[in-house]
């Protein structure tokens, strides 16, 4: 196959550079491994506040369905069940459905292939019924199959607790959420509000010991300030965070950068979402753990980078309107968290020289001192 | 004061670290290997690890691999198991055609002692059930077989540091010169000095050899190789072309391509890969590749192994082969020999680097 | 167990459909995952680890850990998570290496 | 931590597998990997890379952000022989058998 566009990932990050390259004229694919489009927003039930001004406020499974239905009437060819397996030596990507592998020959490729889980271990962690916590979200807003009778949560971020609340809100018995620190990692207090008001015991200075049971889990013991406790537990969450996924990227020979803020190792990039390797742009979690708001901006700056590169938007509108964006990402970030913002100027100036000219606007606009 | 050693060996792969445990055996010598790596990164890490030997040709080099793979039994009692098993080796032909070449092959190998059977279809799918019905034949060899590379370099070693031998990893050498004999070898870490100079660094030979002032005549030569799953037991020979390792994974490659040091894989090859997989073994057909991986290879430039003394330098020696898998056991036990006594028990003149006509050293 | 009022109303067909698990006729809606089809039916466990003979179940829910792998229609290490489940739909749990040998599958 | 706590699901080595390797010199994941097999499996290392880098960081004192991940392999994901056989010839495999003809030019691998 052959195309202008190849995109790497139907999530947020996908669909919405789909949409706005196919909206400049830029013949696209887009490529995803799972059955549906929409990658974590199918699941996604919860109020998306931090969302670019083009976009009302919404929760993430309508937000999905927006962003893959004005794909409808553009030249975009999308291939689920499709996964990039790896390339050819001509540069061509390879992707496969398990039954053939098909070629695809590409200008430029945009890759958002997201973020994945991490894991916190003790031993038992590899019994059935320990999960991570987006899996149980999965298991219970996309396929309404509640995951466990009883659970418990590892880990406090923002996600896992909201994940919490809807745990409670489906009927599961959410027996504690363990936190290794000293206190709670997540920071929004309706969330927090809701679980304490739900009796839900929250265990600070606390890690789980040992889970166990015949076939699934039954049992956890945990150690809540040097004392232990045992519960008896059907399902355990961990919430550790998440972290780029990084194979596309080594296949594709592009360069790595670590910052920590934006989720350890990813790869680095430039103002424009350019990789190390010409062509090759990175958008969405996959360039930086981040929100939801910044994921669609960084599709958009790389898209608009693409259709400038092919010709299909002049340097001068290209750049403003990257600049544009820029400002509206970093001010969409750093409500969130002033230091991932900082952490991808850093990783970008490590890349490219000449960024602070590249947004020159935003630097003039008092947000200097990043 | 720099340390000094009796011999440092430069490569901790197959071949530099079965030269240092051979050479420790006697206990005598103060031995250092130097890796600019960690052992298994390179070649000895990323091989189908046969001990093959039937059709290895002319029959000279087959009678060296047939001692070779003689000694492994005796080395597994010394060093530990490497998982070495001498499974059969078998190489089939597609076309009727080739029975003729496979004939003379066996012939041939048959004076210097190697035993090869020419196999109808039928006895071939009798000994090995889920090769393809299509094949037309096969040569087999008892004689060959494989061994875990893993086990291998890991047990060398760690029997080489049993008997004292001193390892530094992580640790390229940067330069090597001469001061009254003595070799003085610098690297990221630290300079050490040597009697005696071994270069066994595999394809990484070359630029070792360029800061003595010596050209090593060899080839980078990539070969990609992928890995299924583990299966339930399938194949019980080393096929020429793949294998089935203890744990049930099946490895399968045969490419070579010269790109230098680029170790990466690609989907084209990968796909060839798979063809040949289901062209001898249908049923893999069904099996799920989880990895795919490439080694680079050292090809002499005649193809055969280099193994002795670097004629214009006193006391540096060199040993590099493509088959350093096979051959380790018998490299090891004759560089020991000629670095102890100066003389080998089997005759090595073939494989003396001053046999290239166009050997050159800058010293 | 099946959610039958979600919190948030989806769009989940509510069609039914009837797979089997080791032998065991079991009901699933369409659209489900075979993993969730299965967690619906309270099975969790979906095979054994090789070396050490544990249980393992869904973990990671996106196709990369490979925790949840099922027999599928007699093919073997098939994601639970990213397959969905189909009307006839024969699953089995994951506990052995696979033997793709033609005899062993009845060929 | 229980030292007898699993890291790699796939292949289940264990932390204390990890920290002898360690301990007998592999400071890379990549190193570690081939002598333990840890992250060889299936998912290869897709779960396991960030728990193993911590244990390196922390036997070895090493920041984080010095120990980079494993090198990651094609395929991306597990794929079907039967996924990648190809239509087109093959043109960069060769037989073993097609190598070994005693002709007198004498080229020999393996």
């Amino acid at each position: 196959m052959e195309t202008d566009l190849l995109i790497i990932g139907g999530g947020p990050a996908g669909l919405h550079a789909a949409y706005v390259a196919a909206s400049n004229g830029i013949k696209t694919i887009v490529v995803d491994e799972s059955f549906s489009l929409g990658g974590q927003l199918r699941q996604q039930t919860q109020r998306l506040t931090n969302l670019p001004k083009q976009f009302d406020s919404q929760i993430g499974i309508t937000l999905m369905q927006t962003l893959v239905e004005r794909l409808t009437d553009l030249d975009v060819t999308i291939l689920s069940k499709h996964t990039m397996i790896g390339t050819y030596k001509d540069g061509r990507i390879g992707v496969s459905n398990g039954q053939r592998t098909i070629p695809i020959s590409a200008e430029k490729v945009i890759v958002t292939t997201g973020a994945a889980e991490e894991a916190f271990v003790f031993p038992g962690w590899t019994l059935p019924g320990v999960m991570t916590i987006g899996a149980a979200q999965i298991v219970m807003n996309r396929e309404h199959v509640i995951p466990g009778k009883n659970a418990i949560i590892i880990g406090s971020n923002d996600f896992a607790l909201e994940v919490g609340k809807q745990l409670i809100e489906n009927g599961v018995s959410l027996q504690g959420v363990i936190e290794n620190e000293d206190q709670l990692i997540g920071c929004k207090e309706e969330t927090i509000q809701f679980l304490k008001e739900a009796g839900v015991p929250i265990y600070q200075n606390s890690y789980v010991t040992q889970a166990s049971g015949a076939g699934e889990v039954e049992k956890v013991i945990i150690n809540h300030n040097g004392s232990e406790k045992e519960m008896e537990i059907d399902l355990v969450c961990i919430g550790k965070g998440l972290t780029p996924i990084l194979e596309p990227f080594e296949i594709l020979s592009c360069d790595f950068a670590y910052e920590k803020d934006l989720g350890g190792w990813l790869p680095q990039y430039s103002t424009l979402m350019e990789t190390s390797t010409a062509s090759i742009y990175v958008a969405g979690n996959a360039a930086g753990i981040t929100n939801l708001g910044a994921i669609l901006l960084t599709a958009e700056i790389a898209a608009i980078s693409v259709a400038e590169s092919l010709g299909r938007q002049c340097k001068e509108e290209a750049t403003e309107k990257r600049e544009l964006l820029w400002q509206e990402l970093y001010h969409l970030e750093s409500a969130d968290s002033k230091a991932k913002f900082h952490g991808r100027i850093k990783l970008m100036r490590e890349f490219q020289d000449n960024v602070d000219i590249q947004l020159s606007k935003l630097f003039n606009m008092s947000v200097g001192g990043v | 004061m720099a340390k000094q050693y009796d011999v440092v060996v430069i490569g901790s792969g197959v071949v530099g670290s079965s030269i240092a445990f051979h050479l420790s055996e006697g206990g005598q010598k103060e031995i250092l290997v130097i890796d600019k790596d960690y052992p298994l990164s390179g070649t000895s890490g990323s091989t189908q690890a046969w001990v093959w030997v039937h059709n290895k040709t002319p029959s000279w080099y087959g009678e060296l691999s047939m001692l070779s793979a003689e000694l492994y039994p005796f080395l597994e009692r010394k060093i530990g198991d490497v998982e070495y098993k001498r499974t059969g080796g078998i190489a089939p032909f597609f076309n009727e055609s080739d029975r003729e070449s496979a004939l003379r092959l066996a012939e041939k190998q048959a004076e210097v002692g190697i035993e090869i059977d020419v196999l109808t279809r039928d006895q071939v799918l009798e000994k090995e059930p889920a090769l393809s019905p299509n094949i037309a034949g096969a040569t087999f060899s008892k004689i060959d077989g494989n061994v875990n590379p893993f086990r291998l370099v890991e047990l060398y070693i760690r029997a080489a540091k049993k008997n004292r031998v001193q390892f530094s990893f992580y640790n390229p050498v940067i330069d090597i010169k001469r001061d009254k004999g003595i070799f003085e070898i610098t690297t990221k870490k630290e300079v050490f000095r040597a009697k005696q100079l071994v270069l066994a660094a595999g394809p990484w030979t070359k630029g070792v050899g360029k800061l003595l002032g010596v050209d090593i005549p060899v080839k980078q030569v990539r070969g990609q190789i992928l890995v299924t799953e583990p299966l339930a037991p399938l194949i019980k020979h080393t096929i020429g072309g793949m294998r089935q390792a203890d744990n049930g994974e099946v490895l399968i490659g045969y490419s070579k391509e010269e790109v230098g040091y680029d170790r990466r894989t690609t989907l084209d090859v990968i796909q060839d890969t798979a063809k040949m997989a289901v062209e001898y073994l249908p049923d893999l057909a069904k099996a799920n590749i989880v990895r795919c991986f490439a080694g680079v290879r050292v090809i002499p430039n005649d193809g055969q192994p280099i193994l002795g003394e670097i004629p214009t330098i006193d006391n540096a020696y060199v040993a590099v082969m493509h088959s350093g898998i096979t051959l380790s056991p018998l490299v090891g036990t004759v560089m020991t020999e000629l670095l102890i006594q100066g003389e080998t028990s089997i005759d090595c003149d073939k494989l003396r680097l001053d046999r290239f006509s166009e050997f050159k050293s800058y010293v | 167990m099946q959610i039958v009022n979600h919190s948030i109303p989806g769009k989940k067909s509510e069609k039914e459909i009837t797979f089997s698990f080791n032998d065991k006729f079991l009901k699933a809606r369409e659209g489900q995952t075979v993993a969730a089809a299965l967690m619906a039916n309270g099975i969790k466990k979906f095979g054994i680890s090789r070396k050490l003979q544990q249980p393992r179940g869904l973990f990671c829910a996106n196709g990369r850990c490979c925790s949840c792998f099922l027999t599928v229609n007699g093919l073997n290490h098939v994601l639970g998570c990213i397959t969905l489940v189909e009307e006839g739909m024969k699953v089995s749990s994951n506990d052995a290496d696979p033997d793709v040998r033609r005899k062993a599958n009845g060929d | 931590m229980d030292a007898s706590t699993i890291v790699c699901k796939c292949e289940e080595i264990n932390i204390a597998e990890i920290e002898l390797a360690i301990k007998s010199g592999a400071n890379t994941f990549d190193d570690i990997k081939r002598l333990t097999r840890c992250g060889m499996g299936p998912c290869q290392a897709k779960i396991c890379t960030n728990l193993v880098r911590q244990i390196i960081s922390e036997s070895l004192e090493v920041p984080l952000s010095e120990i980079r991940p494993p090198r990651l392999r094609m395929p991306l994901k597990p794929t079907r022989i039967s996924a990648l056989v190809g239509n087109e010839v093959s043109s960069s495999v060769i037989s073993v058998f097609s190598e070994s003809a005693p002709q007198e030019d004498d080229e020999n691998h393996g």
